[in-house]
């Protein structure tokens, strides 16, 4: 059954220096909060699985939490590089850390066949690319009634997966509306899960008969944090806010710009802060 | 009488009416993005544009800055996960045109979004291959959108990222893949198509007002042309008029330039 | 995109002698009135794919429009068994049939693969069975990542398709609530498809972001057909005949009252027999 | 005073009581529904019951007549679609007790519900696995409801269907299963539970005024009995009236005779 606790215990509890780590949120409910929490405990040496890396693994990575990156995208969306990615990969700063680089496809794929238990995705992929070259993960099987040569890569089953999600009931069901992208397959694949969310409420009250719910068995731990997704955008709470993706192109560009930001907008700040963030861009009542 | 229009404008109009109203089309950020929906707004109300986040049968009035904005989900028809949006929708085959761009072309309309520089030490690190791999070959054809010039199109890629028509001839054929790959390319000067025996994009139609020579100085091979080069025609007023309103209103949504590209 | 049929022209175009068939509905939504015109049209040599055969195909058994049936559970849910059925397997009246056996996971993986286009569908399954003896189509592969065996069937690919679905907008999308079965899969796995709704609707109006729609380009035809699913159920619309599935029992378990209920009810009647089925099942609107 | 039940109450009720508040339980129709539902009326009021249509965490007031009835869903937390009911929630190995029944059991509580007789040539066509064959490996144990007799519980299984303890000793582990199999089987005359080492199931429990003769009697295999045979508590009368009160229900709501059991 989930527990509910507060962002810090969560992350205390249930991230580990060395876990592999899913990060999601395709565009919609990335879990910024968490991220900065886990950048203000320090946490060390960890493989961050994510299908496009973005702003929050730009800065875990910037801060040296990482030592490998499993990815299949990684750029600013809309505008451009992502500069503390580049900077470890092209210079090794602030550490080297090391590549294993998929496509969508697959990184989707590997979601899937992790919340199905499965060791392995099968899909028919690569086919002319040259990633199979750069990748040692991903091989090959045979189907044995066509003959025909599929892609298999290993399955995701991170330690733990981080997300944030709209909100969770008093029982500790999660719901996630919108663009659900691969969230509810990375806590499904995850051993540990961090779910903050933007309100606990009593019942969902009135919903589709097939919402997308995580049952609270299912979650490990739930934070509310308000706010949770800035920059990113939460579906009938608050927008995206698209002048800040612009406005980290020049945040990140040089190290020192990034270190003084991180320190004065992650280091000492906590969670409330995002609830801040996000006063301007609600959304009317649904 | 033509109106004046930049070159950026008349790539996504000539890349636009490529699109049919019958098409299903899987569409990027930033240029297919608004030649897509710059189609549904003139010749191609029915089309069907899907977004790799999920959204399917999308009317955004304004350009999304992501793929994944808030935007493209309430104007869809239904919004769908990412694992059934590659499982069901592109690899399931339903997707009639796929669209592409990349930092590097070759002649055979191979791509390449990974890297500048090898591999393990890269001159420049690019964003990777995101959706392009099976986008390039589960899509029933592919157009590509870029902007001309020697940076990008080279006689060598440094990687392969998605396949286009591989080393020519019937490659794609000889991997088991059955769809058509790069039908067109569409830069700021001119469109490409293969030859249908070697494959080798070749150009068919060439903007007005830009010469052979323009094209070969933005052309890391040898550019060869089709037996008969039509003139593209110019933008129409109409055309033009729908791009540069999309645009204005995406601007004062995303409070300032609009979607880059 | 979808063509709005009457449900006789739509069988005529779209179903074929010697065609694989799916008809699907999981308990709730079962596509009877569709079942009733094949058998009405004498559709012959058909093999028909369902997980639970159900009263739909020992109809379609008994009256010898199957030479094929690929299932994984066949008896009269909650009742026993299915007589028809049975008759031709153990007595192969009217006509020896031949059965490929499988389990629901394996049917379910089979729909789940064939509409992501894959020729064969991976998972743990069949370990300690017997089923492997009687059905040559369960192979394995082997993980190439772990050794792990598993077990791989080919996907399903029907020639067609049918489903009854709640309701169809004009743009002929189709929407699908409640338990939703295989049926968005087995439309989506096949070459031609007939979907049979309660009605047509202008526009689906306010409904969740992630509702259950097949796009109107994903299916062949459309069929109103009021009831269509009865004795099965429409959520929302009217509810399970359970008193059928018992009388069924009685009408099946010999040849003589199953054909002149056959007759009487199917062969002498049309799709528009069902609205008048479920006149006193209605539910209260939502 | 123990009030009079009748043997198929105190099977569902033994089976019952066997559930705990915390359970995942995938449940079938008949009496694991009823014994489900039971538990989760009387001790155990968290426990997730979960069926194979796709209802997850579902309240059902009356019991449902098939496993996909209009009540689990409206009573459900939500409702998911079958191919993923059975690949991330089944195959994901998030649930943790699967109810089984069957025409035939063997005394190491392997499963058939195929044939009886030949398999091409069967003397009865049984309805089939359905869901079993993944249940018995994937679910973190089985439970097994069946009334005894001796066509049911045979020497030697005409086919089997789903996996107990195969033929014994460490049989699921060399087949790579890693879940405990059939833990628990609950008769109308006893409970019968696998011995440590051999993994055959013996009699540990004996309803009250059961004989070992008629056990016997009952029973295809020679039957042994733990070291030590508890007798069964009879039902309580909270059980009683709760197990019949819901058979009341679920017939007043289906105008008939109530689930088949």
């Amino acid at each position: 059954m989930a527990r509910v606790l507060a962002l810090k215990e969560a992350v205390e509890s249930l991230v580990r220096d060395g876990d592999t780590l899913a990060m999601e949120g395709f565009t919609h409910l990335i879990p910024h909060a968490a991220g900065h929490e886990i950048i203000r405990q320090g946490k060390k040496h960890l493989t961050v699985i994510r299908m496009t890396p973005d702003l929050i693994y730009d800065q875990l990575i910037g801060m040296g939490c990482v030592d490998k990156l499993v990815f299949s995208w990684g750029g600013n969306p809309g505008v451009g590089s992502l500069h503390r990615l580049r900077d470890a990969i092209e210079n090794g700063w602030p550490n080297r850390i090391d590549i294993v680089e998929h496509s969508h496809a697959a990184m989707a794929n590997a979601y899937e066949a992790g919340a199905a238990g499965l060791p392995l995705a099968v899909f028919r992929g690569y086919i002319g690319t040259d990633l199979p070259k750069v990748n040692p993960n991903i091989k090959s099987i045979t189907c044995p009634f066509t003959g025909e040569k599929l892609a298999a890569i290993p399955s995701h089953r991170p330690d733990v997966a981080v997300i944030h999600a709209l909100r969770a009931d008093r029982a500790g069901n999660v719901l996630l509306e919108g663009i659900l992208g691969v969230q509810k397959e990375a806590v499904l694949a995850a051993k540990r899960s961090i779910v903050t969310v933007e309100e606990i409420v009593d019942d969902f009250g009135p919903r589709s008969l097939n919402a997308t719910i995580l049952p609270s068995w299912t979650v490990g731990a739930i934070s509310v944090v308000p706010g949770g997704a800035f920059p990113s955008y939460a579906q009938g709470y608050y927008k995206r806010f698209n002048a800040f993706y612009k406005e980290w192109d020049r945040i990140a560009r040089e190290r020192d710009t990034f270190l003084a930001w991180m320190k004065e907008n992650v280091l000492n700040k906590g969670p409330e802060a995002f609830a801040e963030h996000v006063r301007g861009l609600r959304v009317a009542a649904e | 009488m033509t109106p004046s229009y930049k070159p950026n404008e008349i790539m996504t109009i000539a890349a636009a009416r490529a699109l049919k109203n019958e098409d299903v089309c899987f569409v990027g950020i930033g240029m297919p993005s608004a030649a897509s929906n710059l189609a549904r707004l003139t010749h191609a109300p029915g089309i069907t544009l899907i977004y790799e986040s999920g959204t399917l049968a999308t009317r955004p009035s304004v350009l999304p800055l992501s793929i994944g904005d808030g935007e493209l989900c309430e104007t869809a028809l239904t919004t769908v996960s990412v694992p059934e949006m590659f499982r069901y929708w592109l690899q399931g085959g339903r997707i009639s045109v796929g669209f592409l761009g990349g930092a590097q072309i070759d002649k055979y309309a191979n791509l390449n979004t990974t890297v500048v520089g090898p591999y393990d030490k890269p001159k420049v690190r690019l964003p990777g291959g995101g959706g392009a791999p099976e986008i390039a070959t589960s899509c029933g054809e592919i157009f590509i959108i870029m902007a001309q010039g020697r940076r990008g199109f080279v006689d060598k890629l440094d990687f392969v990222t998605s396949l286009g028509h591989g080393d020519g001839g019937n490659a794609r054929e000889r991997l088991g893949v059955k769809t058509r790959g790069p039908t067109r390319l569409v830069t700021d000067l001119c469109i490409f198509e293969p030859d249908p025996e070697t494959k080798e994009m070749i150009v068919t139609s060439i903007h007005p007002g830009v010469t052979r020579d323009q094209i070969q100085e933005n052309t890391g091979w040898t550019v060869r042309y089709a037996d008969t080069v039509a003139e593209t025609p110019p933008p129409s007023q109409l055309e033009l008029e729908t791009l540069r309103e999309l645009h204005a209103r995406t601007a004062r949504a995303h409070g300032e330039g609009g979607s880059k590209e």
